[in-house]
């Protein structure tokens, strides 16, 4: 594949906006929770697409994909916690809303 | 060919993120997020990268999908059932606006920044896979294996976390909220 | 393991043992407080022993990488070291603190085991600011000796103690910020987090940029000093705060702001001092005579000690910024005085506190008839207190005013007022406590000091009967690195007037 | 006392019987608390207490023998070194030095204050406080023994406020009246006062000198004094010096705590505020006599000081009723005439009064305290009379001493005092204004005594004979009184005017100490007397004591009418004389309320209004702003989000197009 690595670095920015869009506008928590998801694929992009550009023929540079790894893994631990505070916050509010959760208020 | 693969995939990826966005029901949402995943594995292969996009379909559309799937089923939200009954729209609207706006500035601004950035064209061969199984086991066990095995850690906490959060409180079973907020 | 990490950490251990130990055993966690400062009490009297006072180069060195500031290869090192500057200091706080923990057995009754806990931890942080000389180090104990305060007075104090609290942080945690902008400032400038070499190469910056750094490292000091217009937290944090507490901060948490005057105002920034020292021997001065004036309104015993703190406090400040031999070297031991005598009056209000549960002038009178070695112990300490030749307080106010009088003998003569309002003050108080007819039904059947508070006092006493009569030891303790001071002071005048000079010899060109 | 560190157990005897004392007190206590019977274990404590004093007074006595041994001038012994304070140049050590003035100061110290703490073996039996109130005699005579023989004028000023710590503690003694502990307070704040100023003087003399030892000093002065610059500093320093001396030897301005300090028992009153503690201000000038006869104009203040303090205290002892408080006055008075003497450069006349006024005075007190003790406590002089028959050995006694303060011809108190006079006089100009005041004053001095002699000897009784059944004090109290009154009747062959062609002894004994400041006295010119006018003057002094004394004496004889009289007749003159011309409430109005106003303005408005204020107003804008923008933070996880969101759009566009 020969296409240069600003557009994967252009579908990474556009993922992410996506998900901030989702992330802001969405009152559903499992949505919100999705578009983190999104997020940290749109990262990940990001990391891969660097570690495509500083590689030569000879050495591939393995920075990316390693961190990329380690991404899926917080994703994976955060999607977990994540759901079980909805759970959590099912029990409490019978709600999945994110507006029921205004604890932290000043 | 390769190319052409690579920006239809782009578009799909892209499409099935707005449907996560804009689906009403959270199953659709979940169903779109997948699709985006795909297409994002697939565009990682093209890019060379085979142990990620292996890793992407494996652990995010086999294992973490599936998790907020059994949790939806599980709360029943497969129609919004309750949710709906609550607000008017799925959408913040007061929110909506300003969000949308951020989001258009972020997506601009990630835009400007990569034109701006003016590669060289990429070096590494096109085809050949980057990520070798071995390389990355290597580079994993050794330059990085501090933070493997504090990712080893994080795991186990989330596991209690996850346990702890997510376990009925067996003593005030009669009040679902105290429980809840206790849990 | 070296000396200094061992006597500086101690303290911790004890806490680690404390935390694992069942907090409804009570008498094992005192024991474990009390075993841990003891030891580390011997290491402190070992250490001060071993220590050579006639050099002025660091003692007992530890000097170990730690870890390279991020962004920047500026290294930040495990640095401890003592010297003539600190020495008493940590001699200081480490015998001061098995008596305070002695004192709590009387007054610490609830939740025993956080405050042993937080008062182990306090030791290490005051240890730690006064062998750290690392600045990101010291900068470290500084924050971690401020907390355990906040608790202390919050959870075992008197009952306006939230404001007390909250008062005593942000004033202090302002003060500390100022200090983090200026502790930035200068490892960015010098590219070095290292004390020494700090105090060596910041006095080639120019005196305006000296200015400035010097201002914020006085502010933050001069804060928790407190120097003058800064010391409205002290009579509150005082007044609230458990017996012990006070007992600390009037011991040594006061004296890590005088120290880092010294170390941070004069070692290093010597220009910037010599053109302030005027502001500060002022500011010193009226607070001798402000605090003793306040101290002679007050119907609050406690709150009274308080508002002498401030006057004596003022001393030491005055007689550090005369920048002369006498001064500095009275100074330094002023701050051993202050710390025990007043260490012994918050002592003794608090045990009279104990069986009267009243700290007002006016509930007192006679008690010298009931209480008898009470009165013995208070009077000695009011002595000690109001500078009696033969006692510690002489020694230092002596020096002090000698040297404030060397530099500027209008300062020194204002002190001297303080000499005669601190015995107004002092006499009054303890004539209305201890002398006239027991006016009070309840003071007739006080219990007199039992041995363990007599006990507890006694090291104190024996220390400044000690510092009266042979100061000598401890005033040698000091001389090498007094010496040094000293000549870098006269560096510093030299450029000064050389500086002042040109002008004129300029003119007398043209 | 060839070991030279010996000379360090002069004071130290005392020391260590102070603290053997101490402990004897808090036995006692314990005892007390235990079975009741503690009165035991106080009964060693005179013991202990005289053994230590007599152990300083042999020492005394043996070093002041080899001191006489020794060739006139090099009469000096000095003890081994105590490196007390050493910083950087600075060097304060102390060591013990006898030299003649320091041997007559010994042997006045140990001497007097053995025979008083025998006397108040029998005068405190049965107070609870027996062993306490050694143990703070023995301080006192230890601190007062520092104060005479310290080398350096820091150790002399260790036991210059040592000794105001004791007299502190003493006045104080019976502390459950109240009014004891106050007096005890204001002494020692008057006391502080002064030691301020003495402070500032050794800050001059060290900038001056570099040093504090007083032979060092004594030995530079001419240098320093023909060097205007520094001559000027040497003027100021002898003054703050002399601000100490009127502290502590109760001189005008500060002399109004010396009478309130008569609430102490009475062998305090004997030792420490009449025989020792308040001479010790003579005994620094004569002690630094160069320093201050470096400046004519010193000594005229120091001369000036004198006679107006012993004019104040003389007038204000004559309408006293308290017999203690005539007393008192009148060492006020006396001590005036010590300085007077010392500003006319009579360094060793002012020496040999302050013995002959130990001998006397401590005699007189003792024996107003055989009188109080007689008459159960009893002060008024109005409510005795006609007690020479119920105390004779104390009516003798008390006759020898009253004698001798009033300058009755041949006793001690003459030669000394007309020795001062007659040295003011010859010092002529402005001086002889103030011999004319001192010879008011020994007019003055003589009415009083004789009327306290009468008021309390003679006449009818007037105590009530149901309570008060008046008795001789047992031998314990009356032999000291005995050998007192000897010593006040003899002491003037110490010092024999130069008419009876005898050698002055004291004076020429204190040659080498006085000799520097004479020298320079004698730059600005030198006086002598004529033996006539000698002769004259001590008939003037002769027949004014004679005739005051029967005057005072007569008019009292009869009965107190005479005081009843004067109240009736002129309440305002009575009233300003009791009041010691109303300088005490003077400094209550001016200084002492207005300070504490000034001290409960500072702390209410200043501190807690203005400062405290500040500070709690910042507190409070900080709070007010944080209300203003708690909108913000109003709970929504969104809202956060968007701030953060809106935060990193903005940080990402100033990075990329600033």
């Amino acid at each position: 594949m020969n296409v240069p690595s600003e557009h994967l670095l252009y579908l990474a920015a556009g993922l992410f906006a996506i998900g901030v869009l989702g992330f802001l506008i969405r009152r559903n928590v499992i949505v919100v929770l999705m578009c983190i998801e999104l997020m940290l694929n749109a990262a990940n992009l990001t990391f891969l697409a660097a570690s495509r550009q500083h590689s030569t023929a000879q050495a591939a540079n393995l920075d990316g994909p390693v961190f990329a790894i380690f991404v899926i893994l917080v994703a994976a631990c955060e999607a977990a916690v994540g759901l079980a505070l909805i759970i959590a916050l099912f029990r409490l509010k019978q709600s999945v809303e994110a507006d029921s959760l205004s604890e932290m208020k000043g | 060919m390769a190319e052409i693969l690579f920006y239809v995939l782009s578009a799909l990826a892209l499409l099935t993120g707005f449907g996560v966005v804009l689906a009403k029901s959270p199953m659709m949402s979940i169903l779109s997020l997948l699709g985006s995943f795909f297409c994002l594995a697939v565009i990682y292969l093209l890019a060379g990268f085979q142990f990620l996009a292996a890793a992407q379909i494996l652990v995010y559309a086999g294992a973490i999908l599936v998790l907020f799937l059994f949790v939806i089923m599980l709360l029943n939200l497969g129609d919004m059932g309750v949710v709906a009954e609550r607000s008017n729209s799925f959408l913040d609207s007061t929110a909506a606006r300003l969000g949308a706006a951020l989001a258009v500035g972020l997506g601009v601004i990630g835009l400007v920044a990569a034109s701006k950035a003016a590669f060289q064209p990429a070096q590494a061969e096109p085809g050949k896979a980057l990520d070798g199984l071995e390389a990355i086991a290597l580079q994993l066990f050794g330059r990085y294996s501090l933070a493997f095995e504090a990712a080893s850690i994080l795991l186990l906490a989330t596991m209690v976390a996850v346990i702890a959060l997510a376990k009925r409180q067996r003593k005030s079973g009669q009040n679902p909220t105290q429980n809840g907020g206790r849990a | 393991m070296d000396q200094l990490t061992l006597i500086t950490f101690l303290p911790l251990v004890g806490a680690l043992l404390v935390l694992l130990t069942p907090a409804s055993q009570e008498k094992a966690l005192r024991a474990i407080a009390l075993v841990t400062t003891l030891v580390v009490a011997v290491l402190g009297v070992q250490l001060y022993l071993a220590f050579d006072g006639s050099s002025a180069a660091l003692q007992f060195l530890v000097d170990k990488a730690w870890f390279v500031l991020p962004g920047s290869a500026i290294p930040v090192r495990y640095k401890l070291g003592v010297d003539g500057l600190s020495i008493l200091m940590v001699a200081l706080t480490a015998v001061m603190m098995p008596t305070v923990i002695l004192s709590t057995w009387g007054h610490v009754h609830k939740r025993v085991k956080e405050f042993m806990l937080w008062m182990l931890v306090m030791q290490t942080g005051m240890l730690g600011v006064f062998v750290a000389h690392d600045l990101v180090l010291f900068y470290f104990f500084w924050e971690v000796s401020l907390i355990p305060l906040y608790f202390i007075v919050g959870i075992w104090g008197g009952e306006r103690r939230l404001y007390a609290t909250i008062k005593f942080f942000l004033y202090t945690l302002a003060g500390s910020l100022v200090m983090l902008v200026a502790v930035i400032a200068i490892i960015y400038q010098f590219r070095t987090a290292d004390i020494p070499t700090l105090c060596e190469q910041a006095s080639s910056l120019a005196l305006s940029k000296q200015v400035w750094l010097f201002a914020a490292f006085a502010l933050a000091f001069s804060i928790k000093v407190p120097l003058l217009p800064f010391h409205t937290w002290l009579a509150d944090a005082h007044t609230e705060a458990p017996t012990s507490g006070s007992v600390v901060l009037a011991g040594v948490l006061l004296k890590m702001g005088t120290y880092g005057l010294l170390r941070f105002g004069i070692d290093m920034f010597p220009g910037a001092a010599l053109e302030h020292a005027p502001l500060f021997m002022a500011l010193g001065a009226i607070g001798i005579v402000y605090g003793a004036f306040l101290a002679m309104a007050q119907t609050d015993v406690k709150r009274l000690i308080a508002c002498s703190s401030v006057s004596h406090l003022g001393y030491v400040v005055l007689g550090m910024f005369a920048l002369t031999y006498a001064g500095l070297s009275g100074s330094i031991l002023q701050m051993v005085n202050h710390g025990i005598s007043t260490g012994l009056l918050f002592l003794l209000i608090g045990m009279i506190y104990e069986r009267r549960h009243t700290r007002a002038l006016d509930q007192f009178g006679g008690i010298a008839a009931t209480m008898p070695i009470f009165a013995f112990f208070l009077v000695f300490t009011v002595l000690s207190s109001a500078a009696l030749p033969g006692l510690n307080g002489f020694v230092g106010e002596y020096l002090i005013l000698l040297g404030a009088f060397q530099a500027k003998p209008l300062w020194a003569i204002i002190a001297v007022l303080g000499v005669i309002f601190g015995a107004v003050y002092l006499l009054m108080a303890t004539r209305r406590v201890l002398f006239g007819p027991v006016t009070h039904e309840e003071n007739k059947h006080l219990e007199d000091l039992n041995a363990r508070e007599v006990v507890l006092m006694l090291p104190l006493v024996i220390l400044a009967v000690w510092i009266g009569f042979q100061p000598k030891p401890f005033l040698d303790r000091t001389q090498g690195s007094l010496e040094r001071l000293v000549q870098k002071i006269e560096v510093a005048r030299g450029a000064q007037n050389a500086s002042l000079e040109v002008p004129t010899t300029e003119e007398s060109v043209r | 006392m060839g070991g030279t560190w010996l000379l360090w157990f002069i004071p130290l005897l005392p020391l260590f019987g102070a603290a053997a004392c101490g402990l004897i007190h808090f036995a006692t206590l314990a005892a007390q608390k235990g079975d009741g019977s503690g009165k035991r274990p106080s009964a060693l404590a005179p013991l202990v207490a005289c053994a230590a004093i007599a152990g300083s007074l042999g020492l005394s006595i043996a070093a002041f023998k080899e001191l006489a041994a020794l060739p006139a001038d090099a009469r000096v012994i000095e003890s081994a070194v105590w490196e007390w304070i050493h910083a950087g140049s600075l060097k304060l050590d102390i060591s013990l030095v006898v030299d003649p003035l320091s041997a007559v100061m010994l042997l006045v110290v140990t001497g007097v204050g053995f025979l008083i703490h025998v006397y108040s073996a029998g005068y405190m039996k049965g107070d609870p406080g027996y062993a306490k109130f050694f143990a703070y005699l023995n301080l006192f005579v230890f601190s007062m023994l520092m104060l005479v023989l310290s080398s350096s004028l820091v150790g002399l000023f260790v036991g210059w406020e040592g000794v105001g710590l004791c007299s502190y503690l003493l006045i104080g003694f019976w502390y459950e009246k109240g009014w004891p502990a106050e007096a005890g307070q204001k002494a020692f704040i008057a006391n502080r006062v002064g030691d301020a100023s003495f402070l500032i003087g050794s800050f001059i003399l060290i900038k001056l000198f570099g040093t504090l030892d007083m032979s060092d000093i004594n030995a530079a002065v001419a240098g320093v004094a023909s060097d205007p610059a520094k001559a000027w500093w040497l003027t100021v320093g002898a003054l703050c010096l002399f601000g100490g001396c009127t502290g502590k030897s109760a001189q005008l301005p500060l002399f109004t705590w010396l009478p309130d300090a008569m609430a102490g028992p009475t062998p305090v009153s004997a030792l420490i505020h009449a025989a020792t503690m308040v001479t010790a201000g003579v005994y620094l000038v004569v002690r630094l006599n160069p320093v201050f006869a470096a400046d004519p104009a010193v000594m005229t203040v120091i001369g000036t000081v004198g006679a107006l303090t012993a004019l104040i205290g003389g007038t204000s002892a004559i309408f006293q009723r308290d017999i203690k408080k005539v007393l008192a006055y009148s060492t006020v008075s006396q001590l005036g005439y010590m300085f007077l003497g010392l500003g006319s450069g009579a360094f060793a006349s002012a020496i040999f009064h302050l013995v002959t006024h130990a001998f006397f005075k401590g005699l007189l007190f003792l024996g107003a305290g055989s009188v109080i003790h007689g008459m159960h406590d009893e002060q008024d002089m109005h409510k005795m009379g006609g007690l020479k028959h119920h105390m004779p050995k104390t009516f003798a006694t008390f006759l020898a001493g009253a004698a001798a303060l009033s300058g009755l011809p041949l006793l001690s108190g003459f030669f000394s005092k007309d020795e001062i006079l007659a040295h003011t006089f010859a010092h002529g100009g402005f001086h002889q204004v103030l011999w004319g005041i001192g010879i008011v004053t020994a007019a003055i001095t003589a009415y009083y005594t004789w009327r306290m002699v009468a008021l309390t000897f003679f006449g009818k009784e007037r105590f009530d004979h149901h309570h008060v059944h008046p008795h001789e004090s047992p031998a314990v109290m009356w032999v000291p009184l005995a050998v007192l009154a000897v010593l006040s009747v003899f002491g003037g062959v110490l010092g024999l005017p130069p008419v009876f062609h005898v050698a002055h002894q004291l004076e020429t004994w204190l040659e080498p100490v006085t000799a520097p400041g004479k020298a320079l006295l004698a730059m600005h010119g030198t006086h002598t007397l004529s033996h006539a006018a000698e002769w004259a003057l001590l008939g003037l002094g002769s027949v004014i004591a004679l005739v005051f004394a029967t005057l005072g004496f007569r008019a009292y004889v009869g009965g107190t009418a005479r005081d009843e009289n004067v109240e009736r007749t002129k309440p305002a003159l009575a009233d300003f004389l009791v009041g010691a011309w109303k300088i005490d409430a003077k400094y209550y109005a001016v200084i002492v309320y207005p300070a504490k106003l000034v001290a409960f303005v500072t702390a209410v408005f200043v501190d807690q209004f203005a400062i405290d204020g500040l500070v709690n107003g910042a507190g409070g804008l900080a709070t007010a702003t944080g209300n203003r923008l708690k909108i913000l933070v109003d709970g929504s996880l969104k809202s956060y989000a968007l701030w953060i969101g809106a935060g990193a759009v903005l940080l990402a566009f100033l990075w990329m197009f600033v």
